[in-house]
């Protein structure tokens, strides 16, 4: 019963804060309504017994993207954005498309109900065990991947953010 | 062009590698912090505890009596001249019959004042004092909240009879001897001469 | 989970972070006292005996103390700010386990209030978040001193966490699990951890001390150059909420590196004493204690020691010294790992 | 916290489906490039929390690996993305994506 109503309480707070994310005048307020979705994300993963992905998604969307979007923003000093005038049709084709997209993903979700959870099947706790295994062992070769990836997005914001790109080919 | 020879070539030398390492330059301050810790501390608690003064510590000032009573201040003013802060006025009155047992001699300071803001207690004022009258004791000038209190009248220079201000420890003892010696007339007071 | 059992973690919590409030409070006074010993001073004397009483008389002070918040700041936001860095800093001590547990009958109540077997990460998290507390603090003030501190801080703590967890899995990799009490256990049978990780223990020890901003990592408030930093324009007691919340930090990474590294609890030659359980465990317990109060008078030690580092000097120190350290040190655990065929 | 009685997938998938039109929407509806983006982090986290129900639902670990490289890609997205809006606010002082309609800098 508990986790239940912990489900639709997250579930309600992921969503106002979702949409206050959007709505939001200031970026920060967008920023930390965004942070607030995150935790109760990471919530809904505690409820399915992902604690380890929980904790990860925590330290690396709410610990490090986060708080980048944040710095970025205090840098920038953006909070004193200037009125954003969109014109009344793209407004109206922005509603029309994205209320599109939600009737046709609704829709498919809908026919998933069919789909319920194997009991059979339920992971024990441990899930950092198992994560592990499947990682190194069947999933090797995109991890190793992945960490490329980082090392190119690395060398790019290093190479991106340098002051100027004149001074540093002198 | 080389003025003294007292000029040192500054050398910026390659740091060794204990010294680039930080650690033992940590730890060598650490442990003199730790040191620290068991020495004797250096604070007194004040107002339950005194600081040991010096003996010739110049503290608040003391007008004084003699045996019998009288005040010795005449109101001659050399101290007032003597003054490099001018922290010290006075103004003298002629004494009256029936006073006798009051002060000293035939003339008094009706009013003596030291603004103690002003007073730099350098002691001159009882170095030109030819009554031995004036003294520095090894009292410590209070505070207090506003200016005027800081200008001491006689009533709180002066000292009282009954708690008289020890000023031994300010004169030589060829002075003391001195002052005892009541053949000198300048040393008597007025029940010696009615004896 | 029993009803006993959830009272019993109800009272715990409470009783955790009661402590962790007081330990804080008195550790004001501590380092009061401690700066003062080391400079040849008495300290605060005058409150109470030795001065015991004056954590009460500060908490008064603060707390009674006028309240301002800025014009041009962000109201909410600059009130949240402070409740959001305490928040983080008492979340973190419900997973480190006090003690091995008191018997009562059949049922054996364990001395930590929850044992998630992710609790390592749960820490990093928790840590990782308490950035948020300073920045929004520091944005919302609408002042350049206390902005500046905040980036500054927040960067410090972001750099400074990137080599904590690799100095953690070096660890984890030892231990094979995430769960403080699994790893606190396994110090009772060898060695303390830090025999096996002194290069791991150094750079958490470092890491611990620019996580908490102590001195000589105290850029986000160094007062010659930012004023008071983040919390410049904060009086009262959202003032104290920060400055309190910087020593829970401290009272609760002194207990984490107790713990991780310390052999937690656990005292050498425990089971040659043949003492009965509870009683084992309330000595354990006064032994962990003993453990944190030592790391909290290194901390306080160093930070009466130390000048404070250049931004720059701080910013190598976590890139380029500790960062490199800790890959390392992951590397030589493999490696020793794989010969002494520990490997699983 | 083992087992959900009576949430099943679908309303998982529900929840995931209305984050990520919320997100959806955003992108559309806003011109700061910074909330735009913020956007597009909401939408691949709708995706992760299906992926996690998915997962949950077959009892495997695939799904959470999924969500693991989905994280990866997302870290390193961030990290170039927000260097690029930094170098173009410093060109064009403005966030705005409308006012980013010419190819020269």
């Amino acid at each position: 019963m508990l986790t239940e109503y912990a489900f639709w309480l997250l579930s309600f707070i992921a969503i106002f804060s979702g949409i206050a994310t959007i709505i939001s005048k200031n970026p920060v307020y967008s920023v930390l309504y965004l942070i607030l979705t995150f935790f109760s994300i990471a919530g809904h993963y505690f409820l399915m017994n992902a604690q380890f992905l929980a904790a990860v998604h925590i330290i690396v969307y709410a610990g490090a993207i986060m708080v980048l979007f944040l710095y970025v923003i205090m840098m920038l000093n953006l909070n004193q954005l200037e009125i954003e005038k969109r014109s009344n049709i793209l407004k109206m084709l922005a509603v029309a498309s994205a209320g599109l997209l939600l009737v046709i993903l609704s829709g498919a979700a809908h026919s998933a109900d069919a789909l319920t959870a194997n009991p059979n099947k339920v992971t024990p706790a441990g899930m950092v065990e198992d994560l592990g295994i499947a990682l190194y062992r069947h999933y090797l070769l995109p991890f190793e991947l992945a960490s490329i990836l980082f090392l190119a997005a690395m060398v790019g914001a290093v190479y991106l953010s340098k002051k100027n790109l004149n001074e540093t080919q002198a | 062009m080389q003025l003294t020879n007292r000029s040192i070539q500054v050398v910026k030398k390659e740091l060794t590698l204990s010294e680039r390492l930080y650690f033992p330059a940590i730890l060598k301050g650490m442990l003199i912090t730790l040191s620290h810790l068991f020495k004797r501390k250096a604070t007194i608690k004040y107002p339950e505890q005194d600081r040991e003064l010096a003996a010739v510590y110049r503290g608040q000032h003391v007008l004084k009596r003699d045996d019998a009573g009288a005040e010795r201040c005449t109101a001659c003013g050399l101290c007032a001249v003597a003054c490099p802060a001018e922290a010290i006025t006075m103004e003298s009155a002629e004494r009256k019959k029936g006073e006798e047992g009051l002060y000293r001699e035939e003339k008094y300071a009706k009013i003596y004042e030291i603004n103690m803001l002003r007073c730099i207690f350098c002691g001159l004022c009882e170095d030109a004092c030819p009554k031995e009258a004036i003294f520095l004791t090894d009292r410590i000038v209070p505070s207090s909240f506003t200016r005027g209190e800081e200008v001491f009248g006689k009533d709180i220079l002066v000292e009282s009879m009954t708690e008289r201000v020890d000023v031994s420890k300010r004169q030589t003892p060829e002075v003391l001897s001195f002052k005892n010696d009541k053949k000198h007339k300048h040393n008597q007071t007025y029940l010696d001469r009615k004896n | 989970m029993t009803d006993s059992m959830l009272i019993y973690k109800i009272i715990l919590c409470v009783i955790v972070f009661a402590v962790s409030l007081g330990a804080a409070a008195y550790m004001t006074w501590g380092e009061r006292k401690l700066a003062a010993w080391l400079q040849d001073r008495v300290g605060p004397n005058r409150a109470g005996p030795l001065g015991l009483l004056q954590p009460i008389a500060d908490g008064i002070k603060m707390i009674f103390k006028e309240e301002m918040i800025p014009t041009h700041s962000n109201r909410w936001l600059f009130i949240l700010g402070p409740s959001f860095f305490m928040l983080c800093a008492c979340m973190t001590g419900v997973v480190i386990p006090w003690g091995a547990g008191w018997q009562s009958g059949e049922t054996l109540y364990p001395m930590q209030v929850t044992d998630i077997n992710i609790g390592l990460l749960y820490l990093l998290s928790v840590v990782s978040i308490g950035v948020y507390g300073v920045m929004i603090g520091g944005w919302a003030s609408n002042n350049k001193f206390a902005l500046l501190g905040a980036l500054r801080a927040s960067s410090q703590m972001i750099s400074y966490e990137v080599a904590m967890g690799m100095a953690l899995i070096a660890l984890v990799m030892m231990t094979g699990t995430l769960s403080l009490k699994e790893i606190v256990a396994q110090q009772d049978a060898g060695f303390a951890n830090v025999v096996y990780q002194p290069l791991g223990f150094i750079i958490f020890l470092i890491c611990a001390f620019a996580e908490t901003n102590r001195a000589p990592f105290d850029l986000p408030e160094c007062e010659s150059e930012l004023v008071g930093g983040y919390h410049t324009e904060y009086s009262s007691m959202k003032l104290g909420f920060y400055l309190f919340a910087e020593y829970i930090n401290m009272f609760i990474s002194s207990a984490i590196m107790a713990s991780l590294y310390f052999g937690g609890y656990n005292f050498p030659f425990q089971h040659e004493l043949g003492l009965d359980g509870n009683v084992l465990t309330a000595v354990q317990t006064a032994v962990f204690f003993g453990k944190i109060l030592m790391f909290i008078f290194l901390f306080m030690w160093i930070r009466w020691t130390l000048p404070r580092f250049r931004y720059d000097q701080l910013m190598n120190l976590g890139w380029k010294v500790l960062l490199p350290l800790a890959i390392a040190n992951i590397i030589i655990t493999g490696f020793v790992m794989l010969f002494t065929g520990k490997l699983g | 916290m083992e087992i959900l009685h009576n949430i099943y997938i679908h309303h998982y998938l529900a929840l995931s489906v209305a984050l990520f039109g919320i997100g959806v929407f955003g992108v559309l509806f806003r011109k700061n490039a910074i909330i735009m983006f913020m956007c597009v982090e909401l939408m691949l986290n709708a995706v992760n929390l299906a992926l996690v129900a998915f997962s949950k639902m077959h009892g495997d670990t695939d799904g959470q690996i999924f969500v693991f490289f989905i994280m990866v890609v997302a870290a390193a997205e961030v990290a170039v993305g927000l260097a690029i809006l930094m170098m173009l606010y410093r060109n064009l002082h403005t966030t705005d994506t409308d006012s980013l309609n010419e190819l020269k800098g």
